[in-house]
């Protein structure tokens, strides 16, 4: 897993993911001085969801950048500043905000590589908070996974715990290209916003890199493949457990990252199980999901027998709890799906 | 200068949004203790309460009519309190209830009232275009109808805002932007953030009118929202109307505000522009008796209207597959899960 | 295929796709005074691409609105407007410039009627040119099908030639929902960039309106079935004449909405043949192609034989022809797709 | 005041830019006749040329050096070329070529030399905060670079402007903002889309600085640049630098301008800066010889770059899955088609 020399020493000592998170970036902004952070509520408040918790403290004004509520401007500045040579990390507070923005992030971050034929790199890391569950309406919900993973040019990951937040971001800040790094607020282990059983895991002291492209299989099964990310893989393993008690023994993939894919990991596995569900809170349509389900179909057709996609419905996401927990692809809903391809 | 009648209905507006808002704070932290647990509790989401805010929207709004548009932005109950809103569905929006203003999909961010013609986004400057767009039909159909866009000092470093600025001054539209200066957004202290202190200088790029009210107090807003509103209705034109007011509370509830120095929290309460009204009211002889009878009916109107909320039903949960469109088409996509 | 009352009447008047959208406007126009255009260069210029010729003339100033480069500003205005119950038509004159206005048009003009509890309507179209063949490269060049056919709340609505245009247009003025209606540059059939035989078409003179979510079955066929959209459509029809002689009976199906999605009439096709091909000018990954494919694994599993797809590859648009010809599908690339499901 | 030596280079940069893109005009539209097809001809794409606005980019980029940054709109060339950009390989990209400055990739809108850290947008305005980056870059690293945003007077209703404006005036950065005014947007008028007549007025929003030459005159700006520029190399924050200009031509090559005034173009075409340029050069007493020869100079070397480009081969259609990515990941998506 790791690519840094020598394994990361085992270790007891576990992490939310917030902390595995700021952790990474401490660590490679002590190791190179071109690295500093810039974003809203980034400095003394440590981020909204502490995704930069404690480096005003260890950094100074400076290098972790309080800036004003103009994410084209600040975005876009990141842009300007890792062309001439620096590694910004730039927040945007919620995925949700990247209409105001968004043709920084894609039309001048994701494609100036491309446009100057490699001539220019853009080596920035845009963090962002993703997903719903706690009640915040159509606007400060949403992942957006599919919208970001759709346009070429930006790497896109998604932690679902730790661990792995940690290797990613280091490899996120070492990469010479634009990363998209979605972390789910539910996971991050926030004081108000419990996080469910999972993200919390050890974490090794050390530096160690988790390379892009590389899904894991968090669990082996052989009668379904469910494959998924972020908050729902922990949704997905609990679906798996209660299904054992049926007799179905489930395999779940964490995707970990969109762009690059690991498309043969979930082919693999559906070659083996022939059963496909594809759980994803991003809206259903145009998504994620279709991607999935079209590589299975592309490339592992023969072997497929049924196919399922648990997603957010193609509704905007509404601010009721019976709403919300109606539109986002719960436990239950994993099950039945597993259950329906049988 | 309002008149004594006005004066009493600004007075009781802002008690209702400051009465209003102690309640609904005490219902949102009900259930999130000992540990504040934002998904726990009788108020689902984010709470950002406007408790020092109230002159502004009260100040304004007296000049206004239903038929006029308001835009809030996250922070919006006061002002949809001056504009008019129905309370009680307000409430139960909140709540998350049925017949809540959105049917409980909307939330306290996303507030809309096409009686008075209210609406709010949660996202920073965009309500200044919609704003901009209802002045543009206003003008269209030649009524006298104004729009006013209600921002914060953070906001006005956001683009939306500026395209606004400019949108409406080469069109001539009937539309106000009020700004609610109380100094932060969120953690972020106004100096570290733009250079400049006085939020309505910035109608200096777009040839607008620009004026700012540097105290928290409802009868200097009133006067200057008189010529703003004036202007707008007479075809005169835009104009920045910033307005100097405090944050009492953190950012939104659970914000435990580690960034703000104490002094600061300490100067937003002692100018407390509800007690400076009240004050302004008793120089017109209106007596404490008075002002204990409005501040009784504006709790009372507040009981109420939480007495209504809590009443009603939840939302079923396959209503959440409709209200997408308004004309649905027969074989739409989604609703399936 | 008309919803007003009786058939339009038969005729031999063809008019190039841009006459024909540009007839449905003024139409609606006259008929209603809350009906107006607004965008850059829409008044003197009427459109870059034609949109809205001749508009000026009839209508005036005040109806056929110039504004500043301004997106953000004016979308929002629109959606302003609509909501206080007029009926604008606003032009972003590129759909690559989405990111300027995302938060106007996907925030607010998609979200509001759900976010309201449809106590307000948002009866806005939303124009916008798409495409490329010409050589725009990366910022000029996209159609985005996708990622605006994610984002729920909107319709999206391409167009694949002068009789669909008319009737979509119309529908898309008199429906009381946002729609974004996209489209393709080289088929509006302006005098400087020649458009493909095909999307000039018998218009009848009369008002008429084609419904949302009704694909089109250009070409019915046995052997297998191309689902595609916009100029691809035409590529479609050519690549389907040139398989005839190899004895390959193609079926063509033109979405003409991605949202309203006419799901059923592929699904239909795709049990009758087996095989499916979808062609897709926008990015291959996690967008139309994917969910094409996904709908018919879904739901037609076991009669599917093969699938492939055909579209943008997940690469920013290149500049030099034989670049662009490249990774924009042609009509070889069609073929032997469908010649690959066999 | 620049010296003969500096007023013989803009100059040269003015003629050789003002020939390059008389130049590129009939490459254009060679294959283009007689009906014009934006697909045919040896260039592709659409072109968007700059004739009228050379002194702009010349007076500004004469106290440039390489390490400073420069952003450009969709009207690039007289700033690329002012700026040093290697004009063989930019005309071998804007042919579509293989050894062109992108590989071809990029195009007319998309051209970039980091050598002489030059890049360029075809999105209004989106230029600017890159730039305000590249400050910060510098600022950081306690450099004495600068960075120069150009853009058009279209583009300062831009939101992406002003967002760029309040960054760099609240953080002080090193960067000049260059408004070529050429008094039209396409086919809009700038009256239509704005109130104010004197863009470099932006700035007053801002606390910062902002000046206009009124003139299009190659000395005045050089000397307002020299203020901007040496405003922003010593630490001392950020300007707006609007410039008078003049579209010679259609907004872009096949833009017939019915909407736009005989006389306008008339009278763009009377106020040429060149032709002014070199009356000042005679009178310091530069004869006709030494100017022929400056011109002989730059077509030879716009011929050289043209014929370079011709001769270079266009990319293999594979290369188009090239580059997406520095660092390629392993299994990367993409690719096949
Ligand atoms: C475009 C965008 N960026 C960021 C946010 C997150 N956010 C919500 S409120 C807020 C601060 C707003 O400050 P201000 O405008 O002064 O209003 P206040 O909260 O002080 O009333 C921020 C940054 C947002 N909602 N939208
Ligand atoms: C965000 C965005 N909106 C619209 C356009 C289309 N467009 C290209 S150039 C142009 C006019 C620009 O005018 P100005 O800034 O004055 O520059 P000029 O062309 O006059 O040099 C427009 C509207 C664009 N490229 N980007
Ligand atoms: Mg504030
Ligand atoms: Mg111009």
């Amino acid at each position: 897993m790791s690519e840094t020399p020598g394994e990361p020493v085992a270790t007891e000592r576990e992490l939310t993911m917030s902390r595995a998170m700021v952790e990474a970036i401490s660590s490679e902004m002590a190791a190179d001085e071109e690295v500093f952070v810039m974003g809203e509520d980034v400095a003394d408040y440590g981020g909204i969801f502490d995704s930069t918790q404690g480096l005003l403290e260890e950094f100074g004004r400076d290098r972790v950048m309080d800036v004003p509520i103009s994410e084209t401007g600040f975005i876009g500045a990141g842009v300007g500043a890792a062309q001439a040579g620096m590694r910004p990390i730039v927040e945007l507070m919620f995925a949700d905000f990247f209409g105001v923005a968004m043709d920084q992030i894609y039309n001048n971050m994701a494609k100036n590589t491309y446009m100057s034929g490699r001539s220019v790199s853009v080596p920035m890391v845009l963090t962002t908070a993703v997903g719903g569950t706690y009640n915040d309406a159509a606007q400060h919900s949403q992942t957006l996974y599919g919208t970001f993973a759709h346009l070429p040019g930006m790497k896109v990951v998604v932690p679902s715990n730790a661990y792995d937040a940690k290797g990613l971001m280091h490899n996120a800040i070492r990469d010479d290209d634009p990363v998209v790094f979605m972390f789910h607020k539910r996971l991050m282990g926030l004081g108000w916003m419990p996080a469910p059983e999972g993200p919390k895991t050890p974490v090794p002291e050390d530096d160690y890199t988790i390379p892009f492209g590389e899904a894991d299989v968090k669990r082996e099964g052989t009668d379904a493949t469910v494959v998924t990310l972020g908050l729902h893989v922990h949704r997905a393993m609990e679906a798996a457990d209660e299904l054992v008690d049926e007799g179905i023994d489930t395999e779940v993939i964490d995707l970990r990252t969109l762009v690059p894919l690991d498309a043969e990991t979930v082919l693999e596995s559906v070659r083996k199980t022939g059963r496909l569900v594809v759980v994803d809170e991003d809206y259903r349509s145009y998504g994620v999901t279709g991607e999935i389900v079209a590589r299975a179909a592309e490339d592992a057709l023969a072997d497929l027998e049924a196919v399922e996609r648990v997603a957010m419905p193609d509704v905007p996401i509404p601010y009721a709890r019976p709403l919300e927990e109606e539109v986002n692809p719960g436990v239950e809903d994993i099950a039945a799906a597993v259950r329906a391809t049988r | 200068m309002p008149s004594v009648t006005e004066l009493r209905e600004i007075y009781e507006e802002m008690v209702t949004a400051r009465r209003y808002e102690k309640r609904l704070q005490e219902e949102y932290l009900e259930g999130k203790q000992p540990a504040f647990d934002i998904s726990a509790g009788p108020i689902p989401g984010e709470l950002h309460l406007a408790a020092g805010h109230e002159a502004s929207a009260a100040g304004v709004c007296q000049h206004l009519r239903d038929a006029d548009t308001v835009t809030a932005p996250h922070r919006p109950h006061h002002i949809a309190i001056s504009k008019g809103v129905d309370l009680n569905r307000m409430t139960a929006e909140i709540f998350g209830r049925r017949t809540g203003l959105s049917k409980g999909k909307g939330g306290h961010m996303h507030l809309f009232d096409p009686d008075v013609n209210f609406a709010c986004s949660g996202i920073i400057a965009q309500g200044c275009p919609p704003a901009v767009g209802a002045a543009m039909a206003a003008k269209k159909r030649n009524t006298d109808e104004v729009a006013v866009a209600f921002l914060g000092e953070g906001a006005i470093d956001q683009g939306g805002f500026f395209e606004s600025l400019n949108l409406a001054s080469v069109r001539n539209l009937p539309v106000v932007f009020v700004v609610e200066d109380n100094d932060w957004a969120i953690s972020m202290p106004k100096e570290r953030v733009t250079d400049v202190s006085n939020g309505a200088q910035r109608a200096e790029g777009h040839d607008m009118h620009g004026v700012r009210v540097d105290r928290d107090d409802a009868v200097a807003v009133y006067e200057a929202a008189a010529e703003a509103v004036g202007r707008a209705r007479d075809g005169n034109g835009p104009t920045i109307l910033e307005v100097q007011v405090h944050r009492r509370m953190g950012h939104f509830m659970g914000d435990a505000e580690g960034y703000r120095p104490d002094e600061d929290v300490e100067a937003a309460e002692m100018r407390d522009s509800v007690e400076r009204l009240a004050a302004d009211l008793r120089k017109h002889g209106v007596d404490d008796d008075e002002l204990t009878a409005i501040r009784d009916r504006a709790s009372a109107r507040v009981e109420e209207a939480i007495e209504f909320a809590k009443e009603q039903p939840e939302p079923d949960p396959e209503e959440a597959y409709e209200d997408v469109f308004t004309n649905p088409p027969a074989g739409a996509t989604g609703g399936e899960d």
